[in-house]
């Protein structure tokens, strides 16, 4: 057994090292039709927005993203994005200090809203992002900073 | 095989509210087991939601999604005895399809 | 399971002579013995001789959380002044940075840890203390150290001025029941958790001002 | 020595100030956190798990759990969850769900318990176990814990848990007693329940099992208290062992009238 603190260690050492070797676990295994694994494996913004044939970002008002200003445990943070704009293709979710940054991906249909929580996991207290990437090729984001504390009891 | 889904969907004025729990353990292939050997990455990579047979949203997951993993979307109109069928596969090729009535 | 046995039986052969006395009521004190007897076994480096309890363990628990009397309480602080052991060099400060990393590492002695050895041992203050402001997730178990050295008015650890403080200091991480018979705070110096040098960090991180703590 | 406890005070009045400023902001903002995970809670998926596992025949006769008696006949599961432990005739023994589980399966369903106690936790049966007692303590949601004490072993029980709970000891003297023996205080920032007394409803045994975010997995009592023992530096409690059931007598009686609201979601 080791303690979520090792694994943190662990985790973030293994991470560099995968990543000095260019050796990426879920490319092999990209299994689902759909899945990006250029995007999922991106370290920067450049990079995911190359993934993604997108455009530089431009901090937005118009977008909201949300989560706790400090997360109890980053095993498992509630983060949301949002933007009442009309004409957004795809809604993202990223935290900038996880191995790799982006979490999530949502394609926005005319049937939904642009509007979706989920909860992610982070190694360490980081910027989150909600990114819209709009149909006229524009891409917004709003960012806020969680922390993430130490844990005690059973920590 | 994959335990089901946890799928709420409740209708408002305007709009149907979908929650949705998977059962998952979202491996990073970050982490190491016991005996320090690297656990494999094996997480959700596609999620698909249908109102009444229909695709409304198509998402894609990446492994520092949490385990058990939660989403939350919204969908304009939908009424009560609506169908919402939520689909997921994963890095393993694994599927898994619920179905929840609106309420 | 040989061992776990032998435990239970050398526990409720103790308790046989040392219970005589009671007679009437169902003695409580020797079926927790066979409880604990037959409930634990061995884990890694958490051996079963962990359940032994020492004079003052076994006064403190029998007080359920109330008050010692207070000659059993002098005695139990005479005898932990006592087990202090002074740094052989006189050096009494190390290095706050290492200091702070001890603070914040809550790690060691379960039955998970590779060893009993202070160097896989951490400090676990902030686990129970507050100990700079910058730091929010601290527990209040114990008193806040924020400012430790600073209220106590250290402005030079070396000086003479400075030396009660510092003994005090030293002595409550050392062995903590030398000033409150059941104090909360584990023994450090006195059960070996941490060793002369990590002991000196931690107090550099409290007394010297040059610590986030005094700031 | 007047003037040492001089200074301490002003810097404690000088400090509170700030000090607790400083406190209610990350004291919010971790409410504010648990206030977003509090609905939509993963302990679900182990529930509706449950449930089927309850029903399903399964284990070398392959039968069901149903005539299960929990305490209150076979089969009866609702309300059950809120009076253990109790003491069971056909056993002999005071019983928490997870040792009485072990007992049906045995019975009901031919499983070797010996094997399944050591088992290690997340794994095989064990996560049997794990998925049906969130079902059946969710059949409690909402009632008030009734613990039983009519029976002598059911006193003595709670009696040996009182004192379980205060033993001092191991590397660091630790006790139950050290970090839950007051009110009002944190390790960290997780609260601390003072089960010494009733902490109230849904807190401390009125929350247990709980889904565990920190590993995703749903923890009985059993598993809650072995965590505990590894963090007292004690040595390895016995899955099912006495001492865990004695403790659970001992909070368990403490916050009787408390509502129940377990399967929690924990730290």
């Amino acid at each position: 057994m080791t303690t979520r603190r090792q694994l943190l260690s662990q985790s973030a050492q293994v991470a560099a090292m995968l990543t000095t070797l260019g050796f990426f676990p879920e490319r092999a295994k990209a299994q689902a039709a759909n899945f990006n694994a250029a995007a999922f494996e991106a370290k920067s913004m450049p990079d995911l927005m190359k993934a993604l044939n997108g455009a530089q970002p431009v901090e937005s008002k118009d977008i909201t993203v949300t989560g706790p200003d400090i997360a109890e445990n980053g095993a498992v943070v509630p983060v949301g994005a949002s933007t009442a704009l009309p004409g957004v293709k795809r809604m993202l979710l990223l935290v900038e200090k996880n191995p790799s940054m982006l979490s999530a991906v949502f394609d926005v249909s005319d049937a939904i809203e642009a509007n979706f929580s989920t909860r992610v996991k982070m190694g360490q207290s980081s910027n989150v992002y909600a990114v819209a990437m709009m149909a006229d090729g524009r891409v917004l984001y709003a960012t806020k900073e969680i922390k993430v504390t130490l844990g005690g009891c059973g920590g | 095989m994959a335990d089901p889904m946890r799928i709420r969907a409740q209708a408002s004025a305007e709009k149907t509210t979908v929650r949705v729990l998977m059962a998952h353990e979202m491996e990073t292939g970050f982490r190491k087991d016991a005996s320090g050997k690297i656990i494999p990455a094996w997480y959700i990579q596609e999620v698909t939601a249908q109102l009444n047979g229909k695709v409304v949203l198509s998402a894609q997951f990446g492994p520092s999604v949490a385990k058990n993993p939660f989403l939350q979307f919204t969908v304009k109109g939908g009424k009560a005895g609506d169908k919402i069928t939520v689909s997921w596969t994963d890095s393993k090729g694994d599927k898994r399809s619920d179905e929840a009535t609106v309420s | 399971m040989n061992q776990s046995k032998m435990l239970m039986w050398a526990c409720a052969a103790l308790l046989v002579s040392s219970c005589a006395s009671h007679t009437s009521a169902p003695d409580y004190d020797q079926m927790l013995q066979q409880v604990l007897g037959t409930s634990f076994r061995s884990e890694g480096i958490a051996k079963l001789e962990r359940l032994h309890q020492d004079e003052a363990n076994a006064a403190c628990s029998r007080a359920q959380g109330g008050k010692l009397p207070d000659a059993e309480a002098e005695a139990i602080q005479q005898a932990a002044l006592h087990s202090v052991r002074m740094p052989a060099d006189g050096k009494f400060l190390g290095d706050w940075r290492e200091g702070e990393k001890l603070a914040q590492n809550g790690r060691g002695m379960t039955w998970s840890d590779p060893s009993e050895r202070p160097s896989d041992n951490g400090g676990n203050c902030l686990n129970c203390h507050q100990v700079t402001r910058e730091e929010v997730a601290y527990g209040t178990i114990g008193p806040s150290l924020y400012h430790y050295g600073k209220n106590r008015g250290v402005v030079d650890p070396d000086s003479p001025l400075s030396r009660p403080i510092i003994e005090y200091t030293w002595t409550k991480i050392y062995n903590p029941k030398s000033y409150n018979a059941c104090s909360d705070m584990p023994r450090f110096g006195h059960a070996g958790l941490l060793d002369e040098t990590q002991l000196k960090h931690l107090m550099a991180l409290l007394l010297d001002p040059k610590s986030p703590v005094n700031q | 020595m007047t003037m040492r406890t001089l200074s301490a005070l002003v810097a404690i009045a000088m400090l509170s100030g700030a000090a607790l400023a400083q406190q209610k902001t990350a004291a919010e903002a971790i409410a504010e956190y648990r206030a977003m995970m509090a609905d939509d809670n993963p302990a679900e998926l182990f529930e509706a798990k449950g449930e089927d596992l309850w029903k399903q025949k399964r284990g070398p006769r392959n039968a069901t759990l149903a005539q299960c008696n929990l305490g209150k006949g076979p089969g009866v599961v609702k309300g059950a969850f809120v009076e253990l432990p109790r003491w069971f005739q056909d056993t002999g023994k005071v019983q928490d769900l997870e040792s009485r589980l072990l007992t049906c399966m045995e019975t009901l369903q031919g499983f070797d318990a010996s094997k399944i106690i050591h088992t290690p936790f997340g794994t095989g049966e064990q996560s049997t176990i794990e998925s049906l007692v969130a079902w059946i303590a969710s059949e409690s949601r909402g009632m008030r814990l009734n613990i039983p004490q009519s029976h002598p072993q059911e006193k003595i029980s709670y009696e040996i848990g009182k004192r379980a709970f205060f033993y001092r000891a191991g590397p660091y003297d630790f006790s139950c007693a050290s970090c839950h023996g007051q009110p009002g205080k944190r390790i960290r920032l997780q609260d601390l329940p003072d089960l010494t007394g009733n902490p109230g409803d849904g807190v401390g045994f009125a929350a247990w099992p709980a889904y565990r975010v920190s590993s995703g997995e749903l923890w009985g009592m059993q598993r809650r208290l072995n965590d505990c023992f590894r963090q007292q530096r004690f040595p390895y409690p016995g899955y099912t062992s006495e001492v865990i059931i004695a403790l659970s007598s001992y909070m368990g009686v403490n916050s009787n009238g408390s509502v129940s609201v377990a399967p929690a979601l924990k730290r």
